[in-house]
């Protein structure tokens, strides 16, 4: 027990809510805007000083506990005033729930001994660093983003102080929330996402705006639904706390809350609050994606995932997973919307994160934390620079990022390194991957699932950056012009991800094999798993930076001594026009000019959205219905 | 670590020649299943060596870009089997080959090029999962998912445990290889609906890169043939090669008896009876083993 | 929704032999509209016709298009000749349906090689070619050229084929047989070949009777109609019967096409049976007056020679129709709906020849 | 011997013909004559051809096609003109379409001359170019093909293979 | 419905020699009668210039004084229309190609 | 000799075309002469391999009403004469507009006779 370690966790969690209180009330936008750096600044700063310091857990006294209750209900009430405003029967038949539950439990004596109200461990730390890092990035890129959101946002949309204050505010909550230990503070963290991403997804109040916040409050109350009733039945066998139900290994209890968790992550068939976040200003979107909200459902998971070893219930929970991979990889082929092929990407990414947690070996822990880890970094530098490019170019089409490389070269070369760190080998997505497929081998369906997913992720990443990089020769580019913030923070997360991205096999080695061998400490593994484990901490480093190091050297040696005269039009069958700026125009009927276009792939008609969705829904509440029936809740 | 070193070196530099011959071979034995006399056996090594004294005519520089990642990765790939890597993550460095061919082929605005790179992802769509089923049952039959256990003493032929994944993985093969039923995205002949779909708007030395990272890729899959008969002794490395002679001149056969056929086609082909086959392969192995 | 892909398919392209253009409109790889471009190939050949004297037009004819080339010339040959009232010697006519049917045969079996290739089974092109080496070859040496025969002249033929060359004709034409039936069960029963024609660039036969579909394309769809029925040259005297199928698809095509080069062969052999001896050319006087509409089948259908002559070695009009030209607004009813892959296969099963048609 | 000489891709444009050269053309490609053993691989696509072989004359709408289908050749390239019509409009010299050889539009190196040409001399054509493309490869300057008439007179001695521009009257184009 | 049809095919095409002509190395004698290329006996000629007429491609050119005929190899279309015109037959067509 | 004609008007066009479908008649093509000062437009049909012909006979400067949308394979006959003779076509379903088989160096309306003495309107 250390002073400062709790003085820390006490500001890593409550510095953003004050500082978000601070900023509701500030009338000037500079100083705003100065609150929410110096925010950002001191949470990051405390994260990173978090995530360095050695675990440690904190007993408080018993009027913290209270205080958690307390504010549980509080927040519960909070949900159910959004239910009337709303007019949401059912949120508030989930929040009336929530409450009994609450007001119940308040009468009701747990354990004796009381564990740790809040845990720093390392699972929390790895959690700290990712919410407060990234999240602290995508606060500072909100501020440039917004300056111009509020230009031309809808006249109905909230004001900028109040986003920033759930903004900031969330992050505080999460990080509560991925130290809480106790139930209380766990339940009441958890609330507190659910109302912050409700505001933010509506922040815009448009009628589509309004629609997707109420989905999104609806499906993640029931999540909470699922949280209070696991916390309930985790009471009534005397446990008050997180650690307490893994103890027990509660299965039944931890059911509940993996329920609650999948809910959260937006797994399949609970995705769709996350597709309509997609109307939320994009920092609410790169946050609720990489950094936030959906890390809460793989971290409630991962937590228990030692504890449960080689139960049925994490291995359906894997076979979610790793059906959600497929079937949103599926998903997304046919997507032509930007921010909707990211999303699709996140569930798939969280759902594979799950199955590497339910797989139940070091091996498939290890994957799992890197594969967040990287996720995190990756998709939040994604949707920052997809808001970038949308602002600019005034769409998500995919298909209308044709000659980006021309006019935001700087973005466009972020975006592509963001999404290169999601296919390149070495970097850390596909070593994660690599490890998923590796560590699921024990699991012959879980496997082909993830085996049939990864090939789809091919087909839209490929798609995309094709159609990102095209570009008619120019002889000269444009210099972009974004303000300072966003330029600042895409920089630095493309920074982090490159060299977490080179330096992957590195961390994998010294980081998250010792973090998989400390969760793991006692439980018993098989010997073939140990081996793959060992023989993955030992891939060698130096022939993939040898190659891509020759690759990058003379590629753009190349590029630099090609000499412009060498360029010619492509081929058009010879009907190229002469002369015309635009290479790609061809003559044809009556001689005249026509532009040639080749859209990409999407196999509409193969991967219908309504319709897959329709039957992938199906399934996986079929899964999800076999898993309790499989642990005998049903 | 020197041993090694030079090891790589004699790799890296004759597995391409390797690829050139054996495409060379191809080209002439093409020829004559064809009443034809057909070309030299160096015919692909001159190829090469006149594009590299072309004019490098280009669309744009990021396609350069992508040539030259297309050559690294598959020389990483011959690389990492050498050392006797980790077979899943040498397959995903494969795989990163392709598809830095196919962004080659997409970042430039010409129709033709944009829809052979489609028909490569597609392709490659429906050849990736069976190469990674195929490492899979490796792994099932050697406990090992490492290059080095596959041709260790010791270790059982792979065609043994593995016979449906062969075959499996010879049509894998013949799609990498631009045979007939699959020459869907491009092809060494001409003729094709899509002119020459990825590598169209290469030229020159460009189109030389590309060229030798193909003969990698020969190399490879004919290493991947070999692979199946492999462990170290003698007699083995003959049934090997065996094997590896076998495959080629089904690759001959199977290009000269047959019609291109859709790309969809070939999707719904791999992913359900090839795919089928593989699986049966695997959970054979799963019920002899874990289960 | 994504836009909708815009491509141009020729003039330049490897599967077309020749310079067409359709610039196509896709959603993903379904054409969803083809619209064609034509006049690459547009000379002009109709007025030159105009400026010659009809002698020197049967030469030009030839040219209309070198694949049928000996039918062009002799459809105009047939077409001045009947309005000159020329009687054409017996033996002539014999041996004018012998270069027809030869001709018929090296254009389809060059059409049997490009669709092959089109579909992409290289082998079979190659085979395809190699069989058709065989009757060039017999056209050299009958004629005199391997494309352009020149043989066909106003009042007969320039050049005789001897009694003593038909053993060499028989053996060439045993030997394409032989050919034949060795290729039949890939083109007509492959599994491959199949997948790649059956059903692929359907019309209906109402479609194909609306769109003045001829040749092969209309035979394909039920309807016979061969213009050799009618008895023009020798034809009267062989015995043989218009090759049909019914299903209007690339397959259908595909048979008729390979049904017709037997019959080509039976017929040879007829002619060869039949050839009554006497002159082979009667000496023409005079220049064509009037108007007259000669018609003949080519191996791709009906082709229509408009002549109208004013008294001199000149003539007032030339106006060629070829079957392609009848074929296109049926190809344009085929095209949208089906898939790029398709649309190699479905050009050339209509047998294009651009040159006939742009002339 | 260079190596340009021994890959020789080719690229076929048909500009106007009759599809008479261009089915010669096709033949040369097939087992019959096999050019492949030249090396000589049909790319159709011009930007990995060596040679142009163009068959047929030019019309005003071809034209800018045989002029962006020279352009996208990487250099050394060398024009084959198969054909009389290629070489000079032959038979079509005289429509209204029909603008005139090749030579007219780009360079040619050789002319294959034939109606339409033997796949024979079309190879002779394709050896030649060959050389010619060794010699540009080399950076030698190669001479601009020339279309030798062959004039004859009764005295004293027939005199053959005259160079095109000397004698003014004869042939005279149209 | 089969698949392999061709296997046949491509086993005696293996099995033979192939049907390629060495061209350029091993010359095949001409077909006679082939119409390969124009040529003239000079003193024959009597520089009438019914070829000329004749042509349909305006390949020669035929002047009485000074008396030269002249042959457009590059125009000529190997018809033959000229040889059968040709009230000398000075003309005649050799076989060989050119 | 060519049989079967019969000879229509500019008005009659239509009506008489749209008959002979029905009564089983092949469209087979169309064929253009320029006669001085008219144009004779014929319409070729064909049923049991028997031609029968209408003939319009048009005058320079008319403009000559499009079958296309009773006979679709007419367009690509009637785009030719609207190129080779420059006789505007009314209605086309697919008009090139004059860039059908010319281009726009190439001469305009080739095959019309070179105009001597009469005064006939240009048709462009």
């Amino acid at each position: 027990m250390n002073d400062i370690n709790t003085l820390a966790l006490l500001g890593v969690i409550a510095g953003p809510v004050i500082f978000a209180a601070a900023i509701y009330f500030t009338k000037q936008t500079k100083l705003r805007n100065i609150l929410v750096l110096g925010a950002a600044l001191l949470t990051s700063a405390l994260g990173i000083f978090i995530a360095a310091s050695p675990s440690a857990n904190v007993y408080p006294d018993s009027w913290v506990v209270y205080a958690g209750a307390g504010l549980e209900i509080v927040m519960t009430l909070a949900v159910l005033a959004i239910a009337y405003n709303i007019r949401s029967w059912a949120v508030g038949l989930f929040g009336t729930i929530q409450l009994v539950l609450v007001v119940i439990s308040e009468f009701m004596h747990g354990e004796s001994s009381i564990g740790p109200a809040f845990v720093v461990d390392d699972l929390s730390r790895v959690m700290v660093a990712i919410v407060s890092v990234v999240g602290s990035l995508i606060l500072v890129y909100s501020i440039g983003y917004m300056k111009e959101h509020e230009h031309h946002a809808p006249a109905t949309a909230r004001s900028t102080n109040t986003f920033m204050f759930f903004l900031v505010g969330f992050i505080g909550a999460m990080n509560g929330l991925v130290l809480a230990n106790d139930m209380k503070w766990l339940g009441c963290f958890f609330e507190a996402t659910t109302i912050c991403s409700f505001v933010l997804i509506g922040h815009d109040r448009t009628r589509e705006a309004a629609k997707n916040a109420a989905r999104a409050i609806l499906i993640n109350s029931f999540g909470g639904v699922a949280l209070t009733i696991g916390a309930f039945l985790a009471l009534l066998k005397g446990s008050t706390q997180y650690s307490g139900i893994l103890y027990h290994a509660d299965i039944i209890a931890f059911s509940f809350i993996a329920l609650a968790g999948l809910v959260k992550s937006a797994q399949m068939p609970f995705q769709s609050w996350l597709l309509g976040a997609m109307v939320a200003p994009t920092p609410v979107s790169a946050l609720l994606h990489s950094a936030t909200m959906v890390n809460i459902g793989v971290y409630l998971v991962l937590r228990a995932a030692p504890a449960f070893v080689g139960t049925k219930l994490m291995y359906f929970i894997a076979i979610i997973g790793a059906f959600s991979f497929a079937a949103t990889s599926a998903l997304a082929i046919a997507q032509s919307n930007g921010k909707k092929v990211l999303a699709y990407s996140t569930i798939g990414n969280l759902g594979l994160i799950f199955t590497c947690a339910g797989i139940d070996s070091p091996l498939g822990y290890s994957a799992a934390i890197m594969l967040l880890c990287f996720h995190a970094v990756s998709k939040g530098l994604l949707f920052l620079c997809m808001g970038t490019i949308e602002q600019k170019i005034g769409s998500r089409d995919i298909e209308d990022m044709g000659s980006l490389l021309r006019e935001m070269p700087l973005t466009t070369v972020i975006t592509l390194i963001g999404m290169a760190s999601m296919l390149v080998p070495p970097f850390g997505m596909l070593l994660s991957k690599w490890l998923a497929i590796e560590a699921a081998i024990s699991s012959p369906i879980v496997l082909l699932l993830v085996v049939i997913g990864s090939a789809l992720t091919v087909l839209f990443w490929a798609k995309w950056i094709g159609r990102i990089t095209t570009v008619s020769y120019h002889p000269w580019y444009t210099i972009e012009r974004i303000s300072i913030s966003k330029q600042s923070v895409l920089a630095i997360l493309a920074t982090i991800v490159v060299i977490a991205g080179l330096g992957a096999i590195l961390l994998y080695r010294d980081l998250f094999v010792d973090i998989a061998i400390r969760a793991y400490q006692g439980t018993y593994i098989s010997q073939s798993d140990m081996k793959l484990f060992e023989a993955a901490g030992n891939i060698p480093y130096w022939p993939f930076m040898a190659f891509i190091g020759l690759a990058l050297v003379a590629g753009i040696l190349a590029y630099f001594t090609v000499n412009a005269s060498n360029v010619r039009a492509p081929f058009l069958c010879g009907e190229n026009v002469p002369g015309s700026t635009k290479t790609y125009e061809f003559r044809s009927v009556k001689d005249s000019s026509h532009l040639a276009w080749s859209s990409s792939l999407y196999l509409r008609h193969i991967f219908e959205e309504s319709k897959t969705t329709m039957w992938a829904n199906l399934i996986a509440a079929v899964i999800i219905l076999s898993m309790f029936a499989a642990i005998g809740v049903l | 670590m020197s041993e090694t070193i030079i090891k790589l070196l004699i790799a890296i530099v004759a597995a391409p020649l390797v690829g050139a011959i054996i495409a060379g071979l191809d080209r002439k034995v093409t020829a004559r299943m064809q009443g034809r006399v057909g070309p030299p056996i160096l015919q692909p090594i001159y190829d090469v060596l006149k594009l590299l004294i072309k004019q490098p005519i280009f669309l744009n520089r990021v396609q350069i870009l992508y040539a030259f990642m297309h050559l690294a990765f598959m020389m990483l790939t011959l690389v990492l089997l050498i050392l006797g890597q980790d077979l899943l993550l040498t397959l995903f460095v494969h795989a990163f080959a392709t598809i830095s061919l196919i962004l080659g082929g997409m970042c430039v605005r010409s129709p033709y090029s944009r829809i052979g790179s489609q028909r490569k992802t597609l392709m490659l769509l429906a050849y990736e999962p069976i190469l990674v089923i195929m490492v899979v049952g490796i792994y099932l039959s050697q406990g090992s998912f490492m290059a080095s256990d596959v041709v260790a003493a010791g270790a059982k032929p792979l065609l043994l445990s593995l016979p449906l994944v062969f075959i499996a993985y010879m049509m894998a093969m013949a799609i990498e290889l631009q045979k007939s039923p699959f020459d869907v995205a491009s092809s060494h002949h001409a003729h094709q609906e899509i002119v020459k779909g990825v590598t169209l708007e290469y030229a020159g030395p460009f189109l030389a890169i590309i060229e030798i990272a193909h003969f990698y890729e020969v190399f490879l899959l004919f290493a991947v043939v070999y692979f199946f008969w492999a462990p170290y002794n003698l007699a083995n490395a003959a049934v090997g090669m065996a094997l590896a002679a076998g495959a080629f001149l089904f690759h001959i056969v199977l290009d000269n008896t047959f019609a291109r056929l859709p790309a969809m086609w070939i999707v719904r082909f791999m992913w359900v009876i090839v795919f089928l086959m593989a699986t049966t392969n695997i959970i054979w192995l799963y019920r002899l083993g874990t289960i | 929704m994504a836009k909708r892909s815009v491509i141009p398919f020729g003039p330049q392209h490897p599967v077309l032999p020749e310079p067409l253009q359709l610039k196509l409109v896709m959603e993903d790889e379904k054409v969803v509209e083809a619209i064609p471009a034509i006049g690459y190939v547009h000379r002009g050949l109709e007025r030159l016709a105009q400026e010659k004297d009809y002698q020197q037009v049967t030469y030009l004819a030839e040219r209309v298009c070198g694949i049928c080339s000996f039918i062009h010339s002799l459809t105009f040959c047939q077409g001045i000749e009947e309005l000159m009232n020329v009687t054409v010697p017996d033996r002539a006519k014999f041996l004018r349906v012998m270069w027809s049917e030869m001709h018929r045969m090296h254009s389809h079996l060059l059409w049997l090689g490009l669709t092959a290739d089109a579909f992409g089974f290289e082998s079979l092109f190659m085979q395809g070619m190699r069989t058709r080496e065989t009757i060039l070859q017999l056209m050299e040496s009958t004629a005199g050229a391997r494309i352009m025969l020149g043989t066909c002249t106003v009042g007969g033929v320039r050049r005789d084929i001897e009694s003593s060359a038909f053993g060499e004709i028989n053996t060439a034409l045993d030997s394409v047989a032989r050919d034949l039936d060795q290729m039949a069960p890939t083109i007509l029963n492959d599994y491959s070949v199949r997948e790649r024609l059956v059903g692929v660039g359907t019309i209906t036969a109402q479609q194909a009777f609306e769109t003045g579909a001829v040749g092969p394309v209309a035979k394909a769809c039920g309807f016979a109609r061969d213009f050799r029925t009618t008895g023009y040259a020798a034809y009267g005297q062989l015995d043989f019967k218009p090759v049909t199928e019914t299903a209007g698809d690339c397959f259908a095509r595909t048979q008729v096409r390979f049904a017709e080069l037997y019959q080509s062969v039976d017929l040879i052999r007829q002619c060869m049976a039949k050839m009554p001896a006497g002159p082979i050319a009667v000496p023409v006087k005079g220049n064509p007056d009037g108007e007259i509409i000669a018609r003949t089948e080519q191996p791709r259908g009906e082709v229509i020679y408009y002549i109208k002559g004013n008294g001199t070695k000149n003539l007032e009009r030339l106006r060629i129709r070829t079957p392609t030209f009848a074929n296109i607004p049926a190809l344009l009813k085929m095209l949208p709906g089906c898939q790029l892959t398709d649309v190699p296969v479905i050009i050339l099963t209509i047998d294009p020849c651009i040159s006939c048609t742009e002339r | 011997m260079s190596v340009l000489a021994k890959s020789p891709w080719v690229v076929h444009f048909n500009c106007n013909s009759c599809n008479g050269c261009d089915i010669e053309f096709l033949a040369c490609l097939c087992p019959t004559y096999d050019v492949e053993r030249f090396g000589v691989v049909h790319v159709g696509n011009p930007k990995h051809a060596d040679i142009l072989v163009v068959t047929g004359s030019v019309n005003h709408r071809n034209a800018r096609v045989l002029a962006n289908v020279y352009q996208q050749m990487p250099s050394p390239k060398v024009v084959v003109a198969c054909g009389v019509c290629t070489s000079s409009g032959g038979i079509f010299a005289d429509c209204y379409n029909v603008l005139g050889g090749v030579d007219k539009f780009i360079p040619v190196d050789v002319f294959v001359p034939g109606c339409p040409p033997r796949p024979e001399a079309m190879i002779d054509g394709i050896v030649k170019a060959v050389g010619i493309l060794a010699a540009k490869a080399k950076g030698i300057e190669t001479p601009v093909a020339d279309k030798p008439r062959i004039t004859v007179s009764p005295s004293p001695k027939p005199v053959d293979e005259t160079p095109a521009q000397e004698p003014d009257e004869v042939g005279a184009v149209k | 419905m089969r698949i392999f049809t061709f296997v046949n095919n491509v086993w005696q095409n293996i099995t033979s020699r192939p049907a390629t002509r060495l061209y350029p190395f091993t010359p095949r004698t001409p077909i006679a009668g082939a119409r390969g290329h124009l040529q003239i006996d000079a003193d024959t000629c009597i520089y009438c210039g019914i070829c000329q007429k004749r042509c349909p491609s305006n390949a020669l050119a035929v002047t009485r004084e000074p008396k030269t005929w002249t042959l457009d190899p590059y125009k000529c279309i190997v018809c033959s229309y000229c040889v059968e015109a040709c009230p000398k037959k000075c003309l005649s067509m050799n076989p060989a190609h050119k | 000799m060519l049989t079967n004609v019969k000879e229509i008007s500019r008005d009659t066009l239509l009506n008489e075309v749209a008959a002979m479908m029905p009564q089983g008649y092949r469209f087979v093509t169309m064929t253009c002469v320029d006669c001085g000062e008219y144009h004779d437009i014929m319409y070729h049909f064909d049923k049991d391999y028997v031609l029968s012909t209408l003939r319009l006979k048009l005058l320079k400067g008319q403009k000559l009403p499009s079958i296309s949308d009773i006979i679709f394979a007419a367009i690509i006959v009637e785009n030719e004469i609207r190129d080779l003779f420059g006789i505007p076509v009314k209605g086309l379903a697919l008009n090139y507009e004059g860039r059908f088989l010319l281009t726009e160096d190439a001469p305009i309306a080739p095959f019309n006779k070179p105009v001597v003495n009469t005064e006939t309107k240009s048709n462009n």
